[in-house]
């Protein structure tokens, strides 16, 4: 049932066989399959954000006793979709003295970066895009792109509510990427390669789950993941009492549509790697991977929810010192007792 | 009994460590130890004169105190011979009476426990002193003795001139026993010995002589001169009547000032052997005697005329000695001990009534303290020298000793005269006539009974002692205390009746002078106003030393210290300076001539680069431009 | 035309280093002088990189040199930086040309 | 033109381009944001070069760090005045001149220079030779460089450090002399 | 026990390190720790006399290792009858003195420190039988004296500290120069004390003079003798009052300890040849020093002067180079300095620690107000004048008798210094114990129970050996007269 892995086989294959017929060569051919998977993906992105939004305000809407939107559609599914055509309508803002150039492409940025990551995320079995074979490094290098944009937005918009906004994000994907990555890398010594796809085969049975062997490690990187994606506690970037909206401010419409998207595709993303990293991806018994991948995926978004109606907001001083002085040693150590382990039980 | 002697000093050495440590808060305690350490001591003492008396052999017990081998071997010991034993018995019943006599002269005084023990130390040292059988021992408690009496004449010392006679005391007296020192140090390095027996045999057998023997003598008797106050270190005992009057009557009247004497009689074998240093030793003596009897002639304080008599007495004794009258001094030494003793305790009452010691202040107490009076009366007839009393027997020795020696006779019997004069002098203007002092007589009482018995006992001894001396008697005081051998004076009838009609002659005077008033001192004293002051004044003793030593003394020590301050470190200071002077010599040399010459190279170096600097913009940017512009150019130019 | 070789890649880094070179001489912003000096880091990491593929495949040594060119790129821009901070809160300004107290 | 070719052309393009504005934009900004985009550029040649983990970490440690610091330092230390003064010195000129020259003369080197290209494959996989060597052949070095990031991490935040510096801002520099205000005005 | 020399030397130095480790401000602790480490040489001490053997002259307890080969250097300790009293009197006088400071209240860590680096210093002086080790140790000594001096003094502490350092360095000099030449006259070299009193008798007599002027003049500039003694009356004055204590007790008899260990058995033709003139210097010492006492108005000046005085006595004893008497007269006198002067000082002290102030006419009747502070200050003056009974009294009587049949005059004249001492002394008490309370004694409080434990154990031994010399004079007799021997005079 839906074994969708060869539903992209047969569509492969037709795309090959009709840019060949065309009389074009292997690289078109590529290039051809490349193009269909990214669109592929760019809507199921969309289609996922669309639920995430939903799910959201269902889950706030949940842990504040409340029932959420409830009006447009069954429990209101279709509200985010009612939402996303009202901003699509809106008028396009571009505020005086912005720095126009940089202010346009600043939402672009983020939004591509954001979607370029799902280049190499595993859905399912053989749904992958491109399983490069520096995946984990691909993922990382990429994600850092989403900042440039965030500081690009917060520099153009000419108002400093903004400008310290970016800085601030800034400042915490920085500083939390480098725990994150360590934590990443501790995974990566076990798993001995960078592939996605790899990672998530040597996942099969329940029992090889690297969880169990970098249980320290999937807390640094639950954390810090949390922080890159500007979640609460660790939304500081965009904390609305103090900042207004942050770096997303002087933006409206399509552009601020276009943060917005970049956001939660986020979160699905530190969840999809968090799965395929520790939770053996979509390694799973009875159900098909891809749904097995989506379960334990959005189980990951839930969490991230869930932590934010936990948890207080931090105070910007207590964040930088928590990266460097309490996840980042905590990350180290990690890797020593990895490098142990590895040095104890090798063959 | 002899051998356990030198138990003698002990106790009282005992009773004052036992005061000073432990008992020094409670006076009666303090007062009962100290007599009671002194009466242990008086009737051994009196033990062991009685055993002499009937063995007159000398004893010996020494041990090694300190043996060096031939540089310094000094064994220490006790010797008891009749000198010795007449010695104790003097020193332990003086100070026997003294010690009950104080317990009323100083009731209240607030240190009376500490005087206690100053009198024990004393009483201590003093003992140590006759028993000695060294010169080196001898030496010790001389020294201790020197420090009792300084402790004790200054035991007012709240009182200015009471701490300035104590120091004076002692210092004048320690100029004296350098003289000690030097003597004991040439007879040891003469004979190697410091014993008396082993020093007296080696003069005997002439190892020890000449002039090296005669310059010793003179110097040991430079001891006695300061201890037995002769000219010219007699200064300090006048003065060291601001002690209290016990004291002085123990110290400066009994045992402390004859241990000179005492000094030459135990070593007269040196002086006999040596012929200049005995005729020194007799000359000081009679002009001390005479030159003190002449001050005591006009003095007004009743314990300095006392105090000069002593003086006079003294020289009495030492001139006897140094005539070879071995018995004469010491027979004369142990009766005046007991009368003159009695004399200051007798004043000690007085000043106790009267709070005075000005005899123009007194007149007529006999009415008032008649046993003081009448035991005071009988110690004047014995210093007088009138039959039968003690001093009777025992100047007449002396004047006996000087014969062969006209000049000595004559002076001898002036000072005799003298002598009685102003003793009387002194009885009649303190006891008889009218009270010139109404308000000090009608205050003026009896002394307590603890201070008459005293004077009693002593009255007693001045009565009987000089009857041991009796010619006729038969192991009488010369058959035991002896030089040599024992030797029987043959008794002069005559010289007695001289020396006596001397006396009275003189009490005769002072009588018509003081009592009847027949001849008016005064105007002798103004018809002589010269000689009256120079006797007033003491013949300007004190005030020549003050001019001719004192000051210049510390004139010269001011000096010294100046030079040392100034030149000595001066030139040390000097030479610091000199140094640090060169440094900067050296630093002006090195900054002018060798920085110069580098500076010179340095100002080169900057007058090229001044030029060329302008190349340094400062802008990195051009300095990159330039490498970059270098590099195409060079490899153009390749 | 034969395919794009190593000239080809050397070429690249010659343009881009020289820009580099030129910016380096001519910014005014001292950050803008970092950036250029970055440009020409990242010029002779492709030659090295370039090297590695065409020259020595087999070892890529170049590679290794060009991961420590990086690192120590990275550490000489974080430390330019801080002077180019501390110069700012110094003088309030970051001006190169102002920045001459080396001058003579 | 086959699509290697076509990459390179296009990458080499967005490099020289990107450059070129690194080197001329007045908004010191946008240079920031040039240069990222040069960087990314190489990260793609990179990858034609088949090095694909240099690839990666070109992007995480240019993209993701130094140009954020880069941009940081500009935030920290741009002023909106900034913008009217004259981005570039007085030597344009001279500087072109010696860039050109310099460009030349390596060029014609380049062409002259026969090199021993070699056709061995490369190695399969990431970085795993990579990290091999780093860790062997060239310890010492990878050690030496560690020790050098830690240097520069604590000499960065010592020199940084606001503690460190005297609040009051010291005299100004030296003013620039009339004739130099002219020309920059 | 083995090493109980380098225990002894040692243990100060090893207390002085830990009590480094302290924290500064506990006052108690650093005290308890230089209490114990004084304490514990001084019980050391009180085994080495036990176990010491006065029948012989031979060197006891020696310690031998080689240091520098090189050099022929060894660590060679060892000690004889002149040693063992002066390690005695070290020991105890550290220990007094170290009770003595406990009020100190200024950078007492330190104070601490130096004091017990000085106290190993001494010790080490005094059992080294080896030139460079000798040196070594005398060396160490002045460091810690001179920040003594000088972070502890009185108010012109920097110039008596610079003063005394610059003139002990500069009589070092000269015994530096001195060992030197002995060591490259010796083949093969050595610096052994013992092997060179060996090879004394093949000295030149023009050598012996030189070496023993030189040495000399660094043993006279640390006694001191009469031209080289004027550092000591500021060094005293100024030096803190513990200090003054080792300064008096044991520092100054450094120079005779070296006289007696290097110069005479060494140069024992020079020590006949400079007989002569070591008595006159002594006898000028005597006479100068008590008449510039007489003209002090600074108690602890007058005290300090007076050491120049007494130390004369020592050298007129030493001159008296064929007399056993004369030699351990001056040994006594050693000793009895020692435990008189340090007693004074630091009864000085007790009153400068309570009316801040040392003038003498700024007191007056203390004998009416602190009697037993008095009864105490009298008794050691009384045995510094050379009272009977007392210890300064036999050493001046040994020295005197040793010295009087070699040098008739000089004595003769040098016994007027007991006239002199005794007058600047009774001055002295007279002004400031005796007649109506004046001046500062008004307020002053009695002598306390740390100053008398302090000064007891001087008192008892002042008074034991007063009264039995033997003691002392049994453990120096033979070694003494092996020195005669060795003189040859």
């Amino acid at each position: 049932m839906l074994e969708l892995d060869k539903l992209v086989k047969l569509v492969g294959d037709g795309i090959e066989a009709v840019v060949t017929a065309l009389g074009l060569g292997p690289t078109w051919v590529t290039l051809v399959q490349l193009i269909v998977a990214a669109l592929v993906v760019v809507v199921f992105a969309a289609l996922v954000v669309l639920f995430l939004v939903w799910w959201e305000r269902k889950v706030s809407a949940r842990f504040q006793m409340r029932l959420g939107p409830m009006r447009v559609g069954w429990h209101g599914t279709i509200q985010t979709i009612a939402d996303a055509l009202k901003l699509l309508q809106k008028e396009l803002i571009t505020p005086a003295n912005v720095d126009r150039g940089i202010y346009f492409w600043a939402p672009v940025v983020t939004f591509v970066a954001a979607m370029a990551v799902y280049v190499t995320v595993p859905f399912g079995k053989g749904l992958i895009v491109r399983d490069l074979n520096i995946g984990i490094l691909y993922i990382l290098s990429i994600t850092t792109f989403t900042v440039i944009g965030l500081l690009m937005a917060g520099w153009s918009s000419n108002n400093k509510y903004a400008l310290l906004g970016g800085f601030r994000s800034a400042a915490q994907v920085v500083s939390y990427e480098v725990p994150m990555a360590l934590a990443i890398v501790a995974v990566v010594m076990l798993t001995q390669t960078l592939s996605m796809g790899e990672i998530v085969s040597q996942q099969a049975k329940f029992y090889q789950w690297y969880i169990w062997r970098q249980p320290l490690g999937f807390l640094i990187y639950l954390v810090a993941a949390t922080a890159e994606c500007n979640r609460t506690p660790f939304d500081l970037p965009e904390a609305d009492s103090e900042l207004v909206a942050g770096f997303v401010t002087e933006y409206s419409g399509m552009k601020f549509a276009m943060f917005f998207l970049a956001e939660f595709l986020n979160m699905f993303t530190v969840a999809a790697i968090a799965t395929t990293l520790f939770f053996g991806g979509w390694n799973g018994p009875f159900l098909p991977s891809w749904m097995w991948f989506l379960i334990k995926t959005l189980a990951g978004v839930f969490v991230l929810m869930w932590f934010r109606w936990t948890y207080p907001r931090l105070r910007v001083d207590q964040l930088m010192s928590f990266a460097w002085k309490f996840l980042l040693p905590l990350a180290f150590i990690n890797i020593v007792l990895t490098g142990l382990g590895i040095y104890i039980f090798r063959p | 009994m002899l051998s356990y002697a030198w138990l003698i000093p002990v106790f009282p050495l005992c009773s004052m460590a036992v005061i000073m440590l432990l008992t020094h808060r409670n006076r009666v305690l303090s007062a009962a130890l100290s007599i009671t350490a002194v009466s242990i001591s008086f009737l051994y003492a009196w033990a062991i004169a009685f055993t002499v008396w009937g063995n007159p052999e000398v004893q010996r017990f020494s041990f090694d105190w300190l043996n060096l081998g031939p540089s310094m071997h000094i064994p220490i010991g006790i010797q008891i011979d009749g000198l010795t034993a007449m010695m104790l018995i003097v020193v332990t019943t003086v100070a026997l009476m003294v010690q009950i006599y104080s317990l009323g002269y100083m009731h209240g005084d607030p240190r009376f426990s500490r005087y206690y023990a100053f009198l024990s130390l004393f009483t201590m040292a003093m003992l140590t002193l006759v028993l000695a059988d060294n010169f080196f021992l001898m030496f010790v408690a001389w020294e201790l003795v020197g420090l009792a009496s300084y402790l004790l004449i200054g035991f007012w010392f709240e009182k200015q001139s009471a701490s300035d006679a104590g120091k004076k005391a002692f210092i004048t007296t320690r100029l004296g026993d350098l003289g000690f020192i030097i003597g004991l140090l040439m007879i040891y390095t003469g004979c190697g010995t410091l014993t008396f027996g082993g020093v007296f045999e080696a003069v005997k057998t002439g190892a020890l002589g000449g002039a090296f023997l005669t310059t010793a003598a003179i110097f040991l008797f430079g001891g006695a001169i300061g201890k037995s106050a002769q000219v010219p270190l007699h200064v300090w005992l006048p003065d060291a009547m601001e002690g209290p009057t016990p004291v002085s009557a123990l110290i400066h009247a009994a045992t402390m000032v004859v241990a000179g004497v005492y000094l030459v009689a135990r070593s007269l074998t040196i002086f006999m052997g040596a012929e200049t240093a005995a005729m020194t030793v007799a000359w000081i003596g009679i002009i001390t005697s005479l030159m003190a009897a002449s001050i005591g002639l006009v003095q007004n304080d009743i314990k300095r005329v006392l105090a000069f008599s002593t003086v006079s007495q003294l020289g009495y004794m030492i001139m006897a000695l140094g005539l070879g009258g071995f018995t004469a001094g010491t027979f004369h030494l142990m009766t005046h001990a007991f009368f003159k003793s009695l004399l200051f305790l007798g004043a000690g009452s007085v000043i106790h009534a009267v709070h005075t010691n000005d005899i123009r202040e007194m007149g007529g107490l006999h009415s008032k303290m008649k046993t003081t009076s009448i035991t005071f009366l009988i110690a004047a007839f014995a210093i007088a020298g009138i039959f039968p009393l003690s001093g009777f027997w025992s100047k007449d020795e002396i004047v006996a000793a000087t014969l062969g020696h006209p000049v000595f006779t004559v002076l001898t019997l002036l000072v005799a005269f003298m002598t009685a004069f102003y003793m009387f002098r002194l009885y009649f203007l303190t006891f008889t006539g009218t009270p010139r002092d109404k308000h000090k007589f009608e205050h003026a009482h009896e002394s307590p009974k603890v201070m008459t018995y005293p004077l009693i006992f002593l009255a007693v001894l001045s009565v009987v002692s000089g009857w041991i001396g009796l010619p006729w008697l038969h192991h009488g005081f010369s058959s035991v205390v002896f030089h040599e051998e024992p030797h029987h004076a043959e008794f002069h009838y005559g010289l007695a009746a001289i020396s006596l009609l001397v006396g009275l002659s003189g009490i005769g005077l002072a009588y018509l002078m003081y009592y009847k008033r027949r001849i008016d001192p005064d105007r002798i004293a103004t018809s002589m106003p010269g000689l009256y002051n120079t006797l007033l004044n003491k013949y300007y003793f004190d005030e020549a030393y003050e001019v001719l030593v004192i000051k210049p003394y510390y004139v010269m020590c001011q000096g010294w210290f100046w030079f040392d301050q100034h030149i000595i470190d001066g030139l040390v200071n000097g030479a610091g300076a000199f140094g640090v002077l060169w440094g900067r010599f050296q630093r002006w040399a090195d900054e002018t001539f060798v920085d110069g010459a580098v500076n010179g190279i340095g100002w080169l170096t900057r007058g090229f680069g001044a030029t060329i600097r302008y190349l340094q913009t400062g802008s990195l940017q051009n300095y990159a431009f330039i490498v970059f512009a270098a590099l195409v150019i060079l490899w153009i130019l390749r | 035309m034969e395919g794009i070789g190593l000239t080809h890649y050397l070429t690249l880094s010659a343009v881009v280093f020289c820009i580099g070179v030129f910016g380096m001489l001519t910014r005014r912003n001292a950050v803008g002088v970092l950036m250029s000096i970055e440009l020409m880091f990242n010029a002779v990491n492709i030659t090295l990189v370039a090297f590695a593929r065409y020259v020595t495949p087999a070892t890529i040594t170049g590679q290794v040199v060009a991961i420590f060119t990086i690192a120590v790129a990275a550490a000489e821009a974080t430390v330019a930086l801080a002077i180019v901070l501390l110069i700012y809160q110094h003088h309030r300004g970051i001006d190169v040309d102002r920045i001459n107290f080396m001058k003579w | 033109m086959d699509t290697i070719s076509l990459a390179f052309y296009a990458l080499a393009f967005l490099i020289i381009a990107a450059a070129i504005f690194v080197v001329t934009s007045k908004n010191i900004f946008h240079s920031a944001i040039y240069l990222i985009l040069a960087l990314f550029g190489v990260a793609g040649i990179y990858v034609l070069l088949q090095a694909p983990f240099l690839a990666a970490a070109q992007v995480l440690i240019y993209v993701g760090a130094v140009s954020m610091l880069m941009i940081f330092a500009i935030m920290l230390t741009a002023r909106i005045a900034d913008q009217t003064i004259r981005h570039t010195n007085e030597q344009v000129p001279t500087g072109l001149l010696v860039s050109l020259g310099l460009l030349a003369v390596i060029v014609y080197s380049l062409w002259q220079t026969p090199f021993a290209i070699s056709s061995d494959p490369m190695p399969e996989g990431a970085g795993g030779t990579l990290g091999k060597l780093l860790l062997t052949q060239f310890a010492l070095p990878f050690e030496i460089v560690s020790v050098l990031l830690l240097g520069a991490l604590i000499g960065a935040v010592v020199i940084a450090k606001k503690d460190s510096v005297r609040r009051e801002p010291e005299a100004p520099m030296t003013p620039l002399p009339k004739s130099a205000e002219k020309v920059a005005g | 026990m083995s090493g109980l020399l380098s225990w002894m030397i040692f243990l100060p130095l090893i207390g002085a390190i830990v009590a480094l480790f302290m924290p500064k401000d506990n006052h108690r602790l650093i005290r308890g720790i230089a209490f114990v480490a004084t304490l514990l040489p001084l019980i050391l001490t009180v085994v080495l006399l036990a176990q010491y053997d006065p029948s012989t002259a031979e060197f006891q307890f020696v310690e031998k290792a080689a240091w520098i080969p090189g050099l022929n250097v060894n660590y060679h300790l060892g000690a004889d009858g002149i040693a063992v009293p002066m390690l005695a009197l070290t020991t105890l006088l550290s220990f007094l003195a170290a009770l003595v400071s406990f009020n100190i209240t200024k950078r007492v860590k330190e104070y601490f420190a130096f004091f017990l680096l000085l106290e190993t210093g001494m010790l080490g002086v005094f059992s080294s039988l080896d030139f460079f080790l000798f040196y070594v140790f005398w060396e160490v000594m002045l460091v810690p004296m001179y920040f003594l001096i000088g972070i502890w003094g009185g108010p012109r502490k920097e110039y008596a500290a610079i003063k005394f350092f610059l003139y002990t360095l500069f009589g070092s000099i000269f015994m530096l120069v001195a060992v030197l030449a002995l060591y490259f006259t010796s083949t093969p070299h050595s610096l052994s004390i013992i092997e060179h009193i060996q090879r004394a008798p093949q000295m030149t007599r023009g050598f012996q003079l030189f070496a023993f002027v030189f040495f000399f003049i660094a043993f006279a500039i640390k006694i001191p003798t009469l031209p080289f003694h004027t550092w000591l009356p500021d060094a005293h004055v100024e030096a803190p009052t513990a200090v003054s204590v080792l300064l008096a007790g044991v520092l100054l008899k450094m120079g005779t300890y070296g006289l007696l260990r290097v110069s005479f058995p060494m140069f024992p033709e020079a020590t006949r040849f400079f007989a002569w003139p070591m008595a006159i210097l002594g006898v000028a010492g005597i006479i100068y020093g008590a008449m510039v006492c007489m003209a002090q108005t600074d108690l602890k000046k007058l005290v300090a002067y007076s050491s120049v005085s007494h130390m004369g006595y020592c050298l007129v004893g030493m001159a008296a180079v064929g007399s056993v008497a004369g030699i351990s007269g001056c040994m006594f006198q050693m000793v009895s300095h020692g435990l008189i002067t340090g007693a004074l000082f630091t009864l000085v002290g007790v009153i400068y620690d309570r009316a801040h102030t040392r003038e003498i006419s700024a007191f007056g009747g203390m004998w009416i107000k602190v009697p037993v502070y008095s009864g105490i200050m009298i008794l050691f003056v009384l045995g510094s004048l050379g009272l009977p009974g007392l210890s300064g009294f036999v050493s001046e009587f040994m020295v005197f008798l040793g010295a009087f049949p070699y040098f008739k005059i000089t004595v003769a004249i040098g016994v007027v210094g007991v006239l002199l001492t005794a007058a600047y002394f009774l001055r002295m008490i007279q002004k400031m114990f005796l007649g109506p309370v004046a001046g500062h004694s008004e307020g002053l409080t009695e002598i306390n129970f740390r100053e008398i434990v302090a000064i007891t154990p001087l008192a008892i031994l002042m008074i034991a050996i007063g009264v039995y010399p033997a003691l002392l004079s049994d453990l120096i007799q033979p070694t003494i007269e092996n020195l005669v021997r060795l003189i040859g005079a």
